[in-house]
């Protein structure tokens, strides 16, 4: 699966994607084993009400369900127009 | 519809003129546009970062949610992203409707689902320090008279 | 604030783009056009009778009430007279301003006002007979918001 | 003081303006006395509901004072925009 970063949450984690082999049945599954990777990672997943997802490219919310998904992307509040 | 994400810069003139042209039967054509405002002086450059992939999908998603609720001739956005100076164009919208209200009301309905919903996230560069800008509640709470 | 009131076409691009390129700092712009519909089928003409004299007066009240309201960078307004065919531009109003819902806003204001409190009446001609326009109910309650 | 119609208000009367001498005090008095010259003024100004009045290019009510108007200008509802 890969998982997406952007604006602040890329910088915070230094990279643009991670392809991770998880076994998470939900977003938030998933965010807990990527705060267990590194330091740098807790520190981006550290306050949830700062951060969006999208799984899949469609907006969604961190009890989503990952059966099947492919990719998953994690980045602040949305400030276009 | 007509959505274009793109790095280069548009032509606001060129785009109404040929947005309006190609309607027939429509009383109203309402466009908006969106300008980098250099707030505190010394704006040096705006970098907008997008979601290749997801951004066309939202925003065509964001457009047909318009065009199901109002009467509606046609509907454009286009997005930059990549590297803006202060008083460049960001972003246009148009809507054509028969009746002016419909225009209105889409175009203003697209702005304000453009803000929070595609995903687009600007970063200001000025004298030498960056900040990512933040979301403001007042757009957040804007989505909910819709 | 700009007003014309005039007899001659207009370029819509080349004014988006000329009222665009001299606004600083104003982070929205905000065009409407009217545009002449052929709504039975057949119009052979709309010819649009003014006020000379009061015109430009009432549009000036109108658009010196929108700055007064909202915090705004300016205000253009063109209206057209004489004979105009389907899918000719009638009109258009153009605003600015920091944030977009004064932009919006103050647009529909005007459009509100310019319909109903400007001394502008529409004929249409169509098939060798030909009609006044009449005011609709909905366009005298639309000020009602304001 | 001159007199000035348009649209249909001008097409029933027959011209776009008249010059009158009036000791109308309101634009109601004035209207009484516009219907009294000829049928087709009686028919323009049947019905006020109907008509729009400016006094001195100033939109009023047909209860506006004349005491020192220049031009009183009848229409029907405007349609611009």
């Amino acid at each position: 699966m890969d998982v997406l970063y952007f604006a602040w949450v890329r910088e915070r984690i230094g990279h643009p994607k991670d392809t991770v082999d998880s076994t998470a049945s939900t977003v938030r599954e998933l965010v807990e084993e990527l705060r267990g990777r590194e330091e740098r990672y807790a520190v981006a997943f550290a306050d949830l009400d700062a951060l969006r997802v999208a799984v899949d490219q469609e907006l969604t919310d961190f009890d989503a369900p990952l059966a099947g998904a492919r990719e998953v992307a994690f980045f602040p509040p949305m400030t276009g127009g | 519809m007509e959505i274009r994400v793109q790095e280069d810069p548009f032509d606001l003139g060129a785009e109404a003129n040929a947005f309006a042209a190609r309607q027939t039967g429509m009383g109203a054509v309402v466009t908006f546009t969106g300008i980098v405002r250099d707030i505190e002086g010394g704006l040096d450059m705006m970098e907008i970062e997008h979601y290749p992939g997801m951004t066309e999908k939202a925003i065509a998603g964001i457009a047909g949610e318009a065009l199901d609720r109002w009467s509606l001739g046609d509907v454009l956005v286009i997005h930059r992203h990549g590297k803006l100076a202060a008083e460049d164009l960001i972003m246009m919208v148009a809507t054509s409707a028969p009746h002016r209200v419909d225009a209105f009301q889409a175009a203003e309905f697209l702005m304000d689902y453009l803000k929070s919903r595609a995903p687009f996230w600007k970063k200001e560069v000025a004298g030498g320090s960056e900040g990512w800008v933040a979301a403001k509640d007042e757009d957040e709470d804007a989505l909910s008279r819709w």
